[in-house]
């Protein structure tokens, strides 16, 4: 028997509100990327002080520190259940399908949040930070964001099955978002650069496409990191 | 009762290239129950994961159909509920909420007090809210009782049934055992005799000693 | 077999010898002479190498990534050794053509290293070779390691053209446009490019063969640790 | 045999202000064993804890003495061999790595003739170089065995002793159980009754029904 | 009976050998902790190719590394031991004392060398990256790493029992690292643009009392941290 579209999501919404509440029970993630961007911040404030940086620096800066605040909070999500043993749990209760959309949600969602503070935070605190193009410079943070997140969750998956943790995270994810990166610095520099909301349209396809790509590459291979 | 009916043929899995059993092979209709027995490392456990298809078979196949339709390894999860000691529960959760969340997530809901009374079963309603943390070896043991019972499974697996448990969670064990009996099947996975007595039928998978070495399996008598 | 190896010999070296003996000449006179590349002069020589070395690091990953797939399909550990071996060549040619490259741009850009977009591009593909063996290493179960591997290569080959693509149009480049696009700035004459392809040819070849030899290595040393057990 | 002597006096233990026993003592010395029995929740864990001093009572206290000195609560592990369903071993390891690792963490270091011997009693040492992640239950509760025995402690603590054990396993734990008689205290906090029957003395922890409800600790017959 | 010093240093050392093995086998394998050296560079790299920025941006950014790294590995020492229940083998094995200092030994160690590949690397791979006094940008460094090890350190015990009971600890010690990420920046930032080597003495004075006084704090507290 297959699954219901609805039944579906109504599973991968469970999943994703499991997670959420185990979150907000133990604030894991949340305290390791509050203290990580409250830190960074202010590193970079303390360090930048009177030097006044050229534009695409910011935006380099900008997704360093989401990059890295990625790869210290989002890995938990699979690693957890797999050193707790719970993901046997999962197993007898699911196919993997919901199981790796409610984490992936979950985990896009808590990096949105994220991306948000930092930028607003990053905005007020450093002077030379100005946008031209408000409409453009969201799409980016968007797209680049939802794009992170996916690339993270998967490799997430994978460390886990790994039994691996800490550094092995960064290496493999790297190169894996590494055109993203480039992608999006761009593209937010652009919309720091050029009042047209449109400037940016190529990154903006490139960025789409590699979610699409990325996305669905881990949808196929996901079950194979699932089963046994 | 569903019809159901599980076959197993010619199961073998390796570890690394080293056998744990080979040649397993037998067929349960509802209403049956089989014991599997064999000492520690003899590779009990990884029968059942298998079974359970939480792991894939090195060779043979198991097959599970229901009313004469064969279920995919995919979707057998739907009509298992499994005890184990390597299967843990959320900590961070009260008893309820694991309930409620797991439910969820099986995408079967039961009404609250369908869960009021799965706790009553296990004799954990009055600790309900409290978070699995805090909770005693044999209340966890409980508690996976009332996971595993929630969705009446056609297929239970229990491996050592009763660990942790004081007499009257043995009993309520039983009671399981035997109700269980009525609907589907049973397959326990046990070093104590007293179980595995429960059982009609039984395997014993002979890992030569000592129990560290590589365990062959042995199809048992009938 | 045997004659193939004898075949592939001879080929090399003639090419090796064409690469480096054919005078480079202003205007062309004679059949086997080169034309001067503005910018390269002696230099161009090299291309014939490092090209071809580059060439065969992408078709590493390429053959990895194609089995790794096979092994998720199979779960024929003997796809996985076909997987990790094309990934181990792969590491070398790709550390080879790093180390040709940062020669040849030492030489006529002046700097060992500079992020120039295909450096860039291989410089990456180094990390996901590095990255995968570092994962590889991490897991001790064969099956569970041909999986976790098998899956990361795919991911890796998923985004791989993405960077490709990216690149150029971000950076920058000081690099010539490939001879592979007709429009190239690099002229060659039509010697040139035989010895150009015989050579991306005769590596294509070697690399096979080195290949085909590793593998039987793999296939052994899996049979001996599997007696060992 | 080093004389050694373990008082417990009006011990209570709340958690969170809830009292789960209160007002337990005994008295033991060297040679004597004990059963706590209690059914599930009754705080037969909490007790042992407490006793190992891993955790500090509410109230009353434990103390320990040894040829007449008594032991600082800081010292008390010393002299402490315990094993227990929620002592967890280090999965990365080998049960070799494990057993030398932490004999030289407790800063005693044994010979490598000796972890032989440790492995071979509980007949892992065809296994000593497999890491404990791909142990089966009964072999990691064996190599918990050869930790607690290890260097021959004073006060062995036993809680749930079979747990995962066959029939093979338990005759070792019996025979551990004996030697200990000779050289020191056993206690052992069961819910089966043939283990509690094994000791010379016994406490039940009668936690009100159900399990889930706070236990209420009374001082069982001696 | 009191615990011998020698035996203390021996016990202490067993448990350094401990974890170091333990990493070893799951997480740092030595590649691994190059390529995430490695990694981590790139993307400063990659965030701004050409811009030249100013020198104490360089300070800031390598210590946004460092920190990074400190993150994604350190405080997780005792997260690990609390998350699986070897803790409890730990406490039935010794007294906190030898405990904290081989973990500490641990942190310091792995922090020290990961310092130093990201330091060469950077140094190599950054043009604008320059020393005056190697002197002081070594003393700086090391200070800086052993302080910031030693705050993981109990950071991280502190973590292990927070996530237990859902509390904001982690946040609490954004206000302990801070100082001194502040201070060591300056010091390094001084040491890249001062050639004498003493130019900043105030702030080694600064790191030298913060180590002590976090460690001796430590101390204190892990004692409490151990015991239930
Ligand atoms: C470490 C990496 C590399 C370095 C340092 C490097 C350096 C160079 C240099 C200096 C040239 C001569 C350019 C000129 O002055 O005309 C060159 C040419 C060339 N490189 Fe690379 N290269 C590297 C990687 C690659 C890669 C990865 C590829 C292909 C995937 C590649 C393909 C070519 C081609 C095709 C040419 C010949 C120019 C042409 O035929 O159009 N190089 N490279
Ligand atoms: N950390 C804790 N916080 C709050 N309550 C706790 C904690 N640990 C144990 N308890 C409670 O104390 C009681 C006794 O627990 P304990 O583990 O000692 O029971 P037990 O006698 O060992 O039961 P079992 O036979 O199942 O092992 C239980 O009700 C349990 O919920
Ligand atoms: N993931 C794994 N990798 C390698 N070997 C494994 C793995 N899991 C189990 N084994 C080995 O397979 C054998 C069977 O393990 P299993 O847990 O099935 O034993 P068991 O019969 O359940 O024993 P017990 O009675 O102790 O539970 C053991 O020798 C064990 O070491
Ligand atoms: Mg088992
Ligand atoms: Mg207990």
């Amino acid at each position: 028997m297959i699954m219901k579209s609805d039944g579906f999501i109504r599973i991968t919404a469970a999943v994703f509100r499991k997670d959420t509440s185990s979150e907000l029970r133990t604030r894991y993630a949340l305290n390791a990327l509050f203290l990580f961007t409250l830190t960074t911040l202010s590193i970079i404030l303390f360090s930048f002080q009177s030097a006044t940086v050229p534009v695409q620096v910011h935006a380099g800066l900008l997704w360093v520190l989401i990059f890295f605040a990625a790869m210290s909070g989002l890995s938990r999500t699979f690693i957890t259940e797999e050193d707790r043993g719970t993901i046997l749990l999962l197993k007898l209760s699911t196919i993997s399908t919901p199981v790796f959309y409610g984490k992936l949600l979950f985990n896009v969602l808590l990096l949105l949040a994220l991306t948000a503070i930092l930028t607003i935070l990053y905005s007020l605190v450093l002077p030379g930070f100005a946008v031209m193009s408000m409409t453009s410079f969201c799409i980016s943070l968007f797209l680049g964001t939802v794009g992170l997140a996916s690339a993270s969750t998967i490799i997430g998956a994978l460390i886990a099955k790994a039994n691996a943790r800490g550094t092995l995270y960064p290496v493999l994810s790297f190169p894996i978002v590494l055109p993203l990166l480039l992608t999006v610095i761009r593209a937010t520099t652009i919309a720091m650069e050029d009042p047209a909301w449109d400037a940016a349209m190529d990154e903006y396809r490139v960025l789409v496409s590699y979610i699409v790509a990325i996305n669905a590459a881990s949808y196929l291979v996901f079950e194979y990191i699932w089963k046994d | 009762m569903t019809d159901i009916r599980i076959t197993v043929a010619g199961l073998r899995k390796d570890f690394n290239r080293r056998p744990v059993f080979s040649d397993i092979s037998f067929d349960l209709s509802g209403g049956r129950t089989l014991a599997i027995s064999g000492r520690n490392g003899s590779g009990k456990s990884t029968l059942l994961k298998i079974i359970a298809s939480l792991l894939s078979p090195s060779a043979g196949a198991v097959s599970l159909t229901i009313d004469g339709v064969e279920i995919h390894r995919r979707w057998t999860f739907r009509h298992v509920g499994m005890v184990a000691p390597y299967l843990h529960l959320y900590e961070e959760f009260t008893a309820l909420e694991n309930l409620t969340l797991i439910d969820r997530i099986r995408g079967s809901n039961h009404t609250a007090s369908e869960y009021e009374e799965m706790l009553a079963m296990v004799s954990l309603e009055r600790r309900r809210h409290d978070v699995v943390r805090t909770f005693s070896s044999g209340m966890k043991q409980r508690l996976k009782y009332a996971l595993a019972w929630m969705d009446r499974p056609g297929l239970l697996l229990l491996d050592e049934p009763r660990t942790n448990l004081d007499p009257e969670g043995i009993t309520t064990m039983k009671t399981l055992f035997k109700e269980q009996r009525g609907n589907g099947i049973v397959i326990v996975a046990t070093n104590e005799e007293d179980d595995a007595v429960m059982c009609d039928e039984r395997i014993s998978l002979s890992g030569v000693p000592p129990p560290g070495a590589p365990g062959t399996g042995r199809k048992g008598g009938r | 077999m045997k004659a193939f190896q004898a075949i592939l010999g001879v080929w090399l070296s003639a090419v090796i010898f064409c690469a480096l003996m054919f005078p480079i000449v202003g205007e062309i006179t004679r059949w086997y002479e080169f034309p001067v590349i503005p910018g390269l002069e002696q230099k161009a020589r090299i291309l014939f190498f490092h090209v071809p070395l580059a060439w065969t690091s992408v078709v590493g990953f390429v053959v990895s990534v194609f089995y790794a797939i096979r092994y998720l399909r199979s779960k024929q550990i003997d796809d996985d050794i076909k997987s990790s071996s094309a990934a181990g060549l792969g590491l070398l040619f790709c550390a080879l053509t790093t180390l040709t490259g940062s020669i040849w741009a030492k030489f006529s850009w002046g700097s060992f290293w500079n992020w120039d977009p295909r450096e860039t591009s291989i410089f990456v593909l180094l990390l996901i070779y590095g990255a995968y063996f570092a994962l590889r290493s991490a897991v001790q179960e064969d099956d569970k390691k041909a999986t976790l591997a098998a899956v990361y290569a795919i991911i890796a080959g998923v985004t791989m053209p993405f960077l490709m693509f990216v690149m150029p149009r971000i950076i920058e480049s000081l690099h010539p446009d490939p001879i592979i696009n007709t429009r190239g700035k690099v002229s060659m004459n039509s010697t040139m490019l035989v010895v150009f392809f015989s050579s991306l040819a005769g590596f294509t070849a070697l690399y096979f063969w080195i290949y085909s030899l590793k593998l039987r290595v793999a296939r052994l040393e899996f049979k001996r640790s599997s007696a060992g057990e």
